[in-house]
């Protein structure tokens, strides 16, 4: 295991960026979300938890697919190139690590996301501890160990030192590549272990961390899809796209052209939320007609569809990024508890 | 550029006119205090300029016999304002005599801060001869 | 706060109302949500604290559909708002029953949270019936402490008042929290160059993630569907692009809402971004008063707004030029 | 898709001299919706619009382009051809490439590359547009003259004479106008009164006429066919009815010391007053201002001598409200203020007199009985001079811009006059210009010259220089001979310039008729529409219009006449189908539209609506199509775009300006 | 910041022109021939209050480099107030797309009558002149549609 001291870690950056596209947390007016390193970039690694999850270094918010361009009467098609340069995404967290691998279970099947596939081809993850969870974490309750992010590289931030290992080969390449910032510690594992159990000990005490998923699963679909309690959880919800868009799992997306006039139709894709009132809309109207069915849609998908079609994985993490941003206050966990209250009426 | 032309276009410049705005009013004339001194009338002037004759203008007796009164200025109901040509025309005859002058903003340097405006203008007009 | 659930239990029970539209105490100490009550041991998580900043006007437009009347509580900013959708007709005074709720303030958590404050497990201090000017709050990092002030939203600073414009009963206290100029934040961007202009706008909309949660909680932006949603408008984008998209959309928000726009400050509060989108709505009540005369939407009943009346006199664009 | 026709007018060589046609329509085929382009040198020409027709049936097109002169010259006549060929008119848009491009670039490339964005233009928009059928709207067979001097007074007897009715309002107590104030007319001499007089009475006994003297259009509404007009009638404090004009309280009122009016105040009237004494209605009106009962209660002198008890001292305003199909203006004119014209002693000398009131002197009912006399001391002048162009053809802001037309004509007539009666007396005419184009008109100035010896100077009066004796000294120029004249004149008259009626102002905003920088009403096209404003139902009669002596204005009554005829003549008329229209989908009922609607054609109701499977009730805005004029206000307005322009829909022009930044 | 100059700059002007009195003055410039610069392109419109603020700042996302809406007169228009809405209109999105810092030259409102040709084609200049001199726009523009 090595370390390098935080004052170091400008240099790192450099280093990094010399080579590869760097993504990190940077802050800007006021807060922080994962960004391009620049020298000018404000990092922030003290913050827990960024704004939006860090899903859209692989699957951008908007992305063009290709462009139509009209010569004379024919139309000549242009497809957007995929991902070729090799990058380095910093400071990600166990929750956004598994965020990513929700992701992938959907754009790296059949029918393969080729856009998709080539950033994940080309990228290297390092993630970081959480050292300071906080009340809206959640994401033991998935399984998730914030103590050891399961990435090409692990880091730890103690004191003024950030430890690191590297854990696959794409790990062992970029530490190749950094090796002379870094040194070798024979006591890492040792400080870092005491980290973990640090992390870990918070955990317990989080007041989310017990919630029971019991009676989630993927065999709970008509009897979860059909209870009343629906009616009254959507209620607050304003049908914003706040809890999917800051979310690291949400891979909606919809798929638009914009007609730049010179430069030929663009057909992009975007994300999109189900919250919205116009989402998968068809030209006969709306599956889901009213907020109450959208609302119940993002739940019922997070916590019964997707485990019933990928091992009983959720398609949630815990990350509480919902928790934190929904402007009425509503979110998963309210979700599941008023589903488990219920219960225990029962 | 001919000189003529170009001491025409001077002219215009520097009195800001259009000749070609000229009705041939002749209102201009009418107005003149000078008119009977004159050997080109005010109203000519205008056509000395479009026909860019000026060095008939710059010869004539009538340069130097306004009186900068500006009843022609004040009257000429097409803007044209023949007054305005004929100080413009001075002025070339100064400009070409080569004399330093001292510029306006100079001024306030040299002079007694007392000295009446009046008297400042007047020996403009005078001296720049 | 229990004579507020006390008043909405006679009036449920005398069958005034079918309804309360109130808050319900949430699952961490800061996030009370929205709610309907309809029965008496739905009251038990009745709330109404510093947390309930969210302005229930606008679900009053959904309520005036129901059968039979809602209670509603609306504090004092809430009711302008609410007066602005009524002149619009897209909610019915008839099937409401307005408590106005006294207001000393609505806190913001993320104050709280960029003071360094985290892991919290509860806050005390943020009660309505508690005078205290003190948050005390502990977390799992130790017990920590702020000024209730210094965890006040934005808007309320340069409140416009405790008084409610419209409402059938008053229940409770306010106490004025206005220590700051509403235009102070306007002017500062007046006075910047283009280019600085230019650059702060930059950086706090590159921000913006197109949630649309600004305008879902705006009470003034009530669109059956909005423009921006619309195909018919050939103006429907669902999520930032490249450059220009933001400024767009937040410009025409800004501007459809201009002259109805109550600055109930609900925008800048959702944001997760925390771009101050009050700063575009509060530079055009700052042009209408400043052109038009003093106007304050959702104070009265007069149909017209700024921008649907106008004056012989009223200034030529070209002031925007002069006045540099 | 559309199938888009792109027709290339060459205008002669108005465009095709600066465009290169044959490049925009080689770049037109490579439009999307293009089928069809090409040029032509006369597209308006039957032969361009038979090509027009041939393409239309032969390759199916469903849309055209028409790259031409500006719509508002030929889009009826393209929209025209359109429909002959079974096309829907409102499928047809013009690229504006002559008025717009051609005429005033130079740059055969630079006009060639914007001729062909304009016509990408009118191309994007047409993909975009949809048929539309225009509605009907009734037509209230009544017609309002705003006016009620010659220009009125012909207009509404040419309406009347063919069977409908007419109002005619006039402010003054009196219908007659400037012409009841003129002595002879030119070129031919006859009397104005002996001409006018007939057709004053004719107009107040013809059955299908209504006068309202004394009265003003407070305000209008609606719109061609269907205008709503408010009158006031200002109390004239005589009972109308009661009146028999014998005249005896003019005689008795006490306060006689007002100036007249009508004399252009040189000679004074009673407070109760008719202006002149052929005045029609021939009833007397009570100026509050002056009548010593309304200023002291006391008096009523008039009232005591009326054998008819007409006096009516508590008479009010009244508004009457009445229903018009089409209204006339012909508000008139007035000679401008002389006040900046100081150098021509107009203030300073009694002696120095305007064109008008040289009138009233000459005439024999004016203040000196017909006889030309000083006004300062009633001796016959031997010298006169007239001076022309006194604030007309001025490009300062003290005078008009334009040639007040008239003013030779009847200062040669004036001429005329004082040298056939006064044989010695001189006259003198310091003129600019002479203009005399009219029939019989230069031979009439000639004749004032040849045959009456009136001394023509050309040159302008500098100056006039009242002299202790009571003398004038007039200071000119003579230009052609090329001295300055000083005269000794007895009388100098003043040729001042004509201005339209300053009320005209306040009358064109009423009537949303637009008006240029003089005042003068705008006609819908200079040379092919010359009597109708462009709004529609709105015709123009006499000088509001531009400078006129009375044979013109006399014809253009009677065109403005015809103009109006015609459109009463329809029971129906199309509306503009462009009118707005609100999705009931998107509307919010939040009645923002129906507040900035001009017309009040916004309401509202409650509908069912099915919004993609959801039934609700909702408030939605409906458009009365009748009375929307397609401003489009309301599609501005309107937050969730639910209101939208047909022919200028928010999709159509922002593929306009997709199309022009390309 | 410096604006880079160039020489073979031609500005995209998009001009909004109310059917009744700016059309029509534009058209009088042209039967006057009374020239103005070709990179203003005219889209008519039947009253200035048609102008949604959005068509001004979609030329300005296509890449116009100035937008101006010409109407009649305050008092004049065809439809009694259309120009007194628009002027509140216009008025507040210029002072808005000032306080995001966009140039305030790039935007302009000007009332021209039928009758007045010759002004519809001094104020073309003018306005040319100046939207030449601030240069390209780059504040508004969309990436996606730059050439």
């Amino acid at each position: 295991m090595y370390k390098i001291a935080k004052e170091n870690l400008t240099a790192l950056f450099q280093k990094i960026a010399a080579e590869q596209e760097l993504y990190l947390p940077v802050k800007t007016a006021d807060k922080v979300n994962f960004g391009v390193w620049t020298e000018d970039a404000e990092v922030d690694l003290d913050t827990l938890k960024t704004v939006k999850s860090p899903k859209d270094v692989f699957f951008p918010q908007s992305e063009t697919l290709y462009t139509c361009i009209r010569e004379g009467k024919k139309i000549k098609v242009e497809p957007e190139a995929l991902k070729e340069q090799n990058f380095v995404v910093f400071g990600m967290k166990a929750c956004d690590i598994k965020g990513v691998e929700v992701l992938d279970r959907v754009f790296l099947v059949d029918p393969l996301d080729t856009f998709y596939a080539a950033r994940r081809d080309h990228g290297t993850i390092v993630a970081l501890a959480c050292h300071e969870p906080e009340e809206t974490c959640f994401c033991k309750v998935f399984g998730v160990d914030a103590a050891e992010p399961a990435a090409d590289v692990a880091t730890w931030m103690i004191g003024d030192e950030l430890y690191w290992k590297a854990l696959t080969e794409k790990g062992e390449a970029l530490t190749e590549a950094v090796k002379d910032l870094l040194t070798e510690d024979g006591a890492a594992e040792e400080t870092v272990g005491k980290e973990k159990e640090a992390i870990r000990g918070i955990i317990e005490q989080l007041p989310y961390s017990h919630l029971s998923l019991e009676g989630w699963n993927g065999d709970v679909l008509m009897e979860k899809f059909e209870d009343p309690l629906w009616d009254e959880l959507y209620k607050p919800c304003l049908a914003c796209g706040t809890c999917t868009f800051v979310c690291p799992t949400c891979q909606c997306y919809d798929i638009k052209d914009y007609d730049t006039g010179k430069n030929g139709v663009q057909r992009y894709r975007c994300w999109d939320s189900c919250m919205y009132s116009d989402f998968t809309m068809m030209a006969h109207g709306n599956n889901r007609k009213s907020q109450k069915e959208r609302f119940r849609q993002r739940f019922m998908h997070k916590l019964v569809y997707y485990p019933a079609n990928n091992d009983g994985m959720y398609s949630c993490v815990g990350c509480g990024r919902c928790v934190e941003k929904c402007p009425a206050s509503l979110n998963i966990v309210k979700v599941i508890k008023a589903f488990q209250k219920k219960g225990g009426e029962q | 550029m001919k000189t003529e032309q170009k001491r025409a276009e001077m002219i215009k410049e520097i009195s800001g006119v259009n000749p070609l705005k000229c009705m041939k009013c002749g209102k201009c004339s009418a107005s003149c205090p000078s008119y009977n001194e004159m050997d080109i009338k005010p109203h000519q002037f205008v056509s000395y300029v479009i026909n860019e004759d000026i060095e008939s203008l710059v010869q004539s007796r009538s340069l130097w016999k306004c009186l900068s009164c500006f009843a022609c200025i004040e009257r000429c109901p097409r803007d044209v304002k023949p007054g305005k040509l004929i100080d413009a025309a001075r002025q070339i005859v100064v400009r070409e005599k080569g004399q330093d002058y001292l510029t306006p903003d100079e001024i306030p340097e040299l002079i007694d801060p007392d000295t009446p405006q009046q008297l400042l203008v007047s020996a403009f007009r005078r001296y720049r001869r | 706060m229990q004579e507020l659930i006390n008043r909405a239990k006679e009036l449920l029970a005398d069958g005034t109302v079918a309804r309360v539209l109130g808050w319900k105490a949430g699952d961490l100490p800061y996030n009370p949500e929205p709610a309907y009550f309809e029965k008496e041991e739905d009251f038990a998580d009745f709330v109404y604290n510093g947390f309930c900043g969210a302005n229930l006007s606008k679900y009053m437009i959904e309520a005036s559909k129901l059968e039979g009347k809602t209670l509603v509580c609306l504090k004092p900013c809430d009711t302008y708002s609410f007066q602005e959708l009524m002149k619009e007709h897209r909610v019915d005074r008839e099937k409401a029953y307005i408590i106005g709720v006294g207001c000393k303030g609505k806190l913001d958590i993320e104050k709280i949270r960029s003071m360094g404050i985290k892991g919290i497990k509860s806050i005390s201090g943020a009660e309505i019936e508690d005078e205290a000017e003190t948050l005390t709050i502990d977390t799992v990092y130790g017990e920590k402490t702020c000024a209730y002030k210094d965890a006040m939203l934005e808007r309320c600073h340069v409140c416009k008042g405790k008084d409610h414009m419209v409402f059938d009963e008053v229940i409770g206290e306010s106490k004025e929290t206005k220590d700051a100029d509403r235009f102070a934040e306007v002017e500062k961007i007046e006075a910047m160059s283009p280019e600085e202009k230019f650059a702060f706008f930059q950086k706090e909309l590159s921000k913006c993630i197109r949630c649309n949660a600004c305008r879902n909680v705006c009470p003034a932006c009530s669109c059956r569907k909005c423009v921006f949603d619309s195909n018919k408008f050939d103006s429907a984008q669902k999520a930032n692009v490249d450059s220009f998209e933001e400024k767009m959309f937040h410009i025409i928000r800004a501007f459809h809402v201009a002259g109805r726009c109550t600055d109930c400050g609900e925008c800048s509060r959702v944001c997760p971004q925390g771009i101050p989108l009050h700063l575009f709505n509060r530079k055009f009540i700052k042009d209408i008063n400043e052109l038009y005369g003093e106007y304050q939407a959702g104070a009265d009943l007069e149909p017209r707004t700024p921008l649907t009346s106008y004056e012989f006199e009223d200034v030529e664009p070209g002031i925007v030029a002069e006045r540099g | 898709m559309q199938r888009i026709g792109v027709f290339v007018c060459h205008c002669g060589t108005n465009i095709a001299a600066t465009v290169d046609v044959k490049k925009v329509v080689e770049m037109a085929l490579h439009e999307p919706g293009v089928v069809h382009a090409e040029d032509y040198a006369y597209m308006c020409s039957e032969a361009g619009q038979e090509l027009i027709h041939k393409a239309i049936k032969e390759k199916h097109l469903t849309g055209l382009v028409v790259c031409s002169c500006s719509p508002r010259m030929h889009e009826t006549t393209f929209r025209n051809a359109a429909e002959k060929a079974g096309l829907n008119p409102y499928m047809v848009e013009i690229a504006n490439i002559r008025e717009h491009c051609s005429w005033i670039h130079k740059n055969i490339d630079e006009a060639t590359e914007k001729a062909v964005i304009l016509m990408r233009a009118a191309v994007a928009k047409v993909n975009l547009d949809a048929p539309l059928q225009p509605g009907e709207s009734r037509v209230t067979k009544r017609a309002l003259v705003i006016g009620g001097g010659i220009a009125g007074i012909q207009t509404a007897l040419d309406i009347a004479e063919a069977g409908y009715p007419v109002d005619i309002v006039e402010k003054t107590p009196s219908i007659g106008g400037r012409m009841s104030q003129l002595d002879k007319t030119f070129p031919t001499l006859d009397c104005s009164s002996c001409i006018l007089t007939p057709k004053m009475g004719e107009v107040n006994a013809h059955p299908l006429i209504n006068i309202y003297t004394y009265s003003e259009v407070e305000s209008v509404s609606g719109f061609v066919g269907d205008f709503t007009v408010e009158i006031r009638k200002k109390a004239r404090s005589v009972d109308m009815n009661k009146c028999t004009g014998c005249g005896l309280c003019q005689e008795k009122c006490p306060s006689k010391k007002t100036p007249s009016e009508f004399n252009r105040g040189l000679s004074t009237r009673s407070a109760i007053y008719t202006p002149f004494a052929q005045a029609v209605p021939n009833v007397p009106v009570i100026d509050r201002d002056a009548c010593i009962k309304f200023k002291t209660g006391k008096c009523g002198i008039c009232s005591k001598v009326c054998q008819a008890g007409a006096i009516d001292y508590e008479q009010k305003d009244e508004i009457v409200t009445e229903k018009y199909g089409a209204i006339v203006v012909a508000t008139g004119f007035d000679m401008i203020k002389l006040d900046r014209y100081d150098e021509y002693a107009y203030s300073q000398s009694k002696d120095v007199i305007t064109s008008l009131e040289l009138e009233r002197i000459m005439n024999a009912a004016g203040p000196t009985g017909g006889h030309l006399e000083r006004l300062s001391d009633g001796k016959a002048p031997k010298e006169i001079v007239f001076i022309q162009c006194v604030g007309s053809r001025c490009a300062d802001d003290r005078g008009k811009s334009y040639c007040s037309k008239i003013c030779c004509m009847y200062t040669a007539k004036h001429a005329m006059l004082i040298r056939d009666k006064y044989p010695d007396t001189n006259v003198t005419v310091f003129y600019i210009d002479v203009r005399t184009p009219g029939k019989n008109f230069d031979e009439f100035y000639r004749r004032a010259v040849e045959d009456y010896g009136v001394n023509y100077i050309k040159g302008q009066v500098g100056k006039v220089i009242p002299q202790p004796d009571g003398k004038l000294l007039v200071q000119g120029a003579d230009l052609i001979d090329n001295k300055q004249i000083l005269k000794e004149a007895d009388m100098v008259v003043l040729a001042a310039a004509i201005e339209p009626n300053p009320d005209v102002r306040k009358i064109a905003t009423m009537l949303t008729a637009s008006i240029d920088t003089n005042n003068f009403l705008t006609e819908a096209h200079a040379k092919l529409r010359p009597v109708e404003s462009p709004t529609a139902g709105i015709f123009l009669s006499g000088v509001c219009q531009g400078p006129k002596d009375i044979p013109e204005t006399v014809s253009q009554a009677g065109a403005a006449a015809v103009k109006a005829i015609g459109l009463l003549a329809k029971d129906k008329l199309l509306t503009n189908p462009c009118t707005a229209h609100s999705d009931e989908l998107l509307c919010n009922g939040c009645s923002q539209c129906a507040n900035v609607c001009p017309y009040g054609a916004i309401s509202y109701e409650d509908k069912e609506v099915n919004d993609h499977g959801i039934r609700e009730t909702r408030r939605i805005a409906v458009v009365n199509d009748a009375l929307c004029q397609g401003c489009g206000a309301c599609t501005v307005t309107c937050p969730s775009g639910a209101m939208d322009l047909q022919g200028f829909s928010n999709r159509q022009i922002l593929a306009e300006v997709d199309a022009i930044c390309r | 910041m410096s604006i880079e100059k160039n020489e073979e700059f031609r500005p995209k002007i998009v001009a909004f022109c109310c059917n009744w009195c700016s059309y029509a003055g534009a058209d009088l410039a042209g039967s006057s021939r009374m020239s103005y610069s070709a990179d203003v392109k005219i889209i008519r419109v039947p009253c200035s209050c048609r102008v949604n603020p959005m068509f001004i700042l979609r030329a300005f996302e296509r890449g116009a480099d100035g937008v101006i809406m010409c109407g009649c007169h305050p008092g004049d228009c065809h439809y009694t107030s259309g120009n007194f809405y628009a002027r509140r209109r216009m008025t507040l999105l210029f002072s808005m797309l000032d306080y995001i810092g966009v140039e305030n030259g790039r935007t302009r409102v000007e009332w021209v009558s039928a009758a007045e040709g010759a002004k519809f084609s001094q104020t073309m200049h003018e306005f040319v002149d100046k939207i030449t001199a601030l240069g390209k726009n780059v504040r508004l523009e969309d990436l996606r549609c730059r050439n």
